[in-house]
């Protein structure tokens, strides 16, 4: 009898907290967008499953002596997101941008939505309950660089509590991309503008893509060494993979690597997506800020190419600005699609390629920014 | 404006103009990088070896498809 | 001459103890198994070596500062077993079961050899010397599990001392399921049993697939939480599989990372098959309790299966039953076997799978049970 | 009986309880759950892409597959 | 303002030390050396990118938090140099040595070069400024073993601040086998040994390669416990690979894994190529002596091969004598050039393969030696 | 000679001589287990699976090929 209480106490049903149950509800729904909606499945399904099984009582699945607690040693010291990036610098081909380099300026201006959004997060604290310090609104604004390894690593190093709730919202917004882009970059341009064509690209040697992560390295080394870490790894995988000499290596960057590590960081991001951290009214701010962060540095972006293409001697399609947040390759086809919609034989995709992959590199150096400046 | 906020938009200058600074600075030094290429490698060998069937895929791999080809060619016969 | 003295005594021959030589003859007669008789050999193979390493004089391989003493740190934490049983829950297809549930009912059966052999380990205690906890026993008995990662998970958690033994136990009688099973299927069961041929099954839709796992997982989550690690585990791993959207993440799971783990886990079990703790009189209870529990969990599964037939509408062979016990998916094709030597047009193979996975979930039940109750 | 041994008698009763417990509302959630997936989903869509070729297989090997179909086809000629 | 000169500050063109510059430019040359001269790029171009990274001023990225700093514990503890011995255990084909047992006496003589070079870097402490300690000169020495991770391992024990020279100076001369070898090859040598031509070898059955890995592991265990880590798991990956039961844990350890580490690998020991360790005219000996250290294994090789030739009945081309280093497979496709030269029908690839095979064994049992009489 | 050096001295010596020890040892080893093995096993059936197709390359890399095989031999009529 003592006995049957006993195990009725140690049920699931008998230990719940409000919280723990509806933060498993959130699990479930970032399950259910990653398998039945495709919003970037790969992160936010083992990030849903994370949160559930954080969630559960008595198990302490994320606590001392259990098994998320000790992945989470992968977030802690930044190795998770940085063999992540790895990986992505691996798969990543400059070629586009290379050829034209100007379009690094887009993946520049784009990053204004991270600024942007990090003053919003400060303006927010008008709002009693709200209390978001510098370093806070910081890792929030790292949203707005659109892309999930760099804004885990500098939530990770600014912001700890929040990992969750900003991680959710990055992969969430990247897989709004397509919905959230069009209306807007509609608003900024005209028809005739989006009807642009843009002069075909020249070839890029192997020798120019073997140099650039190495130049890109070597600047961020003299200018930012707080971006070096995120760009360090990012050049390697992109040199592992254009060097044509450790093929080997770079495959298993990219494969079996990256997938193992994608498992491992997607559970211990989701051990962070505890009902204490997540349901704050400050997750509320979060995701605001960070729909707010994809829409102006969406619309930086439109604008920024539309200067420059009063300036340029060649032809900018606007649309491809807005590739500029990275979301890699999503923005890239969004732009496409527009690009399509108002004129049926023009194919931005491999011109809205440069801005996209400039937009990588926007956001670190913007990370690397913040991690040096935000103390 | 609290002091934090006048950090928050110090802090938007500051960053907005490094990422501006960085990537125009990337611009020029691809550019100088491309040309100093194509001038003076402008048919660089490729180097290692020709990126062909990657080391990544084990001899066994290619044995099995050889195998495949081969069964093929017999039956095909 | 002083130099050469010392060097004498720095040999493995000069510093042997009679328990590692022993222990290593015990390496060597599992690499035999693994190798020659074909037993379990992915895990008895590793586990082999690491007994032959570990015992070596001098070198200190499993002691601190060698490699086996980091590797066990995934063993201690559980992150190998739970990795694994990812890779596994990846691996299995629950259709035939989702086909037919009621065949649920033979894998819980079936766990009654654990039950048994742990009382069985509890009333050997009457022999002198022989002294096991309740935590002992309950490890020694979830050999009846039949299901290796569960059997290291509960082994690690409550008797890390026996854990050699036990997992020992576990994957040889698990590779000798072809001969402990067949004499007790044909004694419990009549020529006319054994003919019973079974419907043919319906088809399961996709999303029943990808649901079960989610269902699994809540229904252990509400009732069971201490079982939700491995099951938590497994469902992660099957959901990955069935859901389609991130076959690169269920590939690795059940190819790369599986096979790495294996390798780290084999040579850490190994690495407990030290004299000190093998070489007891304890560990020959835990053989002989280990095929107690196996024989007693087919006598089981065959039983029930005995006594659904009588009262379900549609007929299930008996046979099916001994699947229960899950050593997938050996016992399923015994069952196949024994079947066509009655009946040679009588495939049971699909019949016996849904046992078959039944048992694997009906262990983590009555681990998560264990765990629990087990102080 | 020494202590141990009964609660072990009870840990037995306990233990088979919670299994069967267990697996039967396993049966009948699985059972609901079928009849409300065939009943308002019948002809579900797949969801995601139709698992054919794994995305585990690297576009180097569908490569070196083509290749060597492609020679073959020459050789064969 | 004060902002603008803070920012200035953190720049690593302030902070920049003219040692991390240095080190950064060795860097860089690895990187081009791996790249462009092909120089063993799978290790040399992760080590270079691991020496340009741990010299980044304010970054850190090789002190603790950084993730250099965490991946060297997987050298620190051995784990990444065994692993790798294991995976490389897993490639080799014993085939050729065992048909031709005696070869192994010339894996045995080619280590010489360890120990010459280990008293070579003794001498060398009569130049004023230079002091090597007997530690020192065990890890110098090995260098001579033409054995990256045997190498590693060693000086990670003996002497883990030259760990990054030590490798850097293996690795290349591994690279320059077939430039440093030839001449010695032909002054030792007349031109009819040269011509000598080989008997077929005898073909050899799986059994023999399945025994081989377990004796040679006894051997090891009753002679020499301290070379056992190393020996023990190069015949862990031996056998997984020979058995042919376990063709799946096999090829992972042969491609993902051995990929996975030698990325992690390459980089830790890059984080060792510190101004602070390497700018010291220590470095100099290293590099000097190391290439003596590979002239001498191959002149003791190629040496032992013409007094076998004499008293043997079967003939022994010299020019095998010199493959003894290790140096796989690079030392005996010079081995075969070299023959081709004098005799073009004289193929020397598949004789020469068994001293090279017996070098990788001799290096690990000098390892042994020096790990367990240098204290 | 510095002590140091007279350490090493004896190091080379203890050195080479257990090497040498150890592979000849090595080489009556393989000697004596080789001619066992061709007395008593000379036929000694293949242990295990025939290391055919590896179990690395998994079933989806094999059906790609047959498909391809399959795929090639329908253009090729
Ligand atoms: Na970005
Ligand atoms: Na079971
Ligand atoms: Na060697």
């Amino acid at each position: 009898m003592e006995n049957l209480l006993s195990l009725w106490q140690s049920t699931g049903l008998y230990n719940f907290t409000g919280g723990q149950a509806f933060m498993m509800l959130v699990g479930f729904l970032l399950l259910f967008l990653a398998i039945k909606k495709g919003f970037e499945p790969l992160l936010l399904l083992p990030i849903g499953f994370g949160a559930v099984l954080s969630n559960i009582p008595v198990a302490g699945i994320a606590e001392e002596g259990g098994l998320l607690y000790y992945l989470y040693f992968g977030i802690k010291t930044g190795m998770f997101p940085l063999l992540i990036f790895m990986g992505v610098g691996a798969m990543t081909d400059f070629g586009p941008m290379l050829a034209n380099p100007k379009t690094l300026l887009l993946g520049a201006a784009a990053q204004f939505g991270i600024f942007a959004s990090l003053l919003g997060a400060l303006a927010l604290n008008v709002i009693p309950g709200l209390e978001f310090s510098l370093k806070d609104a910081a890792a929030i604004g790292i949203i707005g660089g659109a892309d999930g390894p760099t804004a885990i690593y500098v939530a990770s190093k600014l912001a700890p509590d929040l990992l969750g709730a900003i991680a959710v919202a990055a992969y969430s917004y990247m897989a709004l991309v397509p919905l959230i882009q069009p209306p807007i970059m509609r608003a900024l341009t005209t028809e005739d503008e989006r009807k642009i064509e843009m002069q075909q690209m020249r070839p890029v040697s192997r020798a120019e893509k073997i140099i650039f992560p190495l130049m890109l390295l070597l600047l961020s080394i003299l200018l930012l060494p707080s971006a070096t870490p995120l760009i360090g790894m990012f050049a390697l995988g992109n040199l592992m993979n254009a060097c044509g000499v450790v093929d080997r290596l770079s495959q298993t960057a990219q494969n079996e690597l990256i997938n193992i590590v994608t498992i491992f960081l997607g559970l211990s991001v989701g051990s962070k997506l505890s009902a204490h951290a997540f349901l704050q009214i400050e997750t509320l701010g979060i995701l605001a800020l960070g729909a707010v962060a994809f829409a102006i540095g969406t619309a930086s972006g439109v604008l920024m190419a539309k200067v420059m293409n009063r300036f340029s001697d060649t032809p900018i399609n606007p649309l491809i600005g807005a590739a500029g947040v990275s979301a890699v390759p999503m923005a890239a086809r969004v732009a496409n699609k527009i690009g399509l919609e108002s004129n049926p034989h023009n194919f931005l995709l491999m011109h809205a390629m440069g801005p996209n992959v400039a937009g990588v590199i926007g956001s670190a150096v913007a990370a690397g920014v913040l991690l040096s400046l935000v103390k | 404006m609290t002091e934090m906020m006048s950090n928050g938009v110090e802090l938007m200058f500051a960053g907005m103009g490094i990422v501006f600074l960085f990537l125009t600075m990337l611009v020029g030094a691809i550019n100088l990088m491309s040309s100093l290429v194509q001038r003076f490698f402008p048919d660089m060998p490729v180097m290692g070896a020709i990126p062909t069937v990657s080391s990544g895929i084990d001899k066994s791999i290619i044995a099995a498809i050889a195998a495949a080809i081969h069964q093929h060619r017999h039956k095909h016969k």
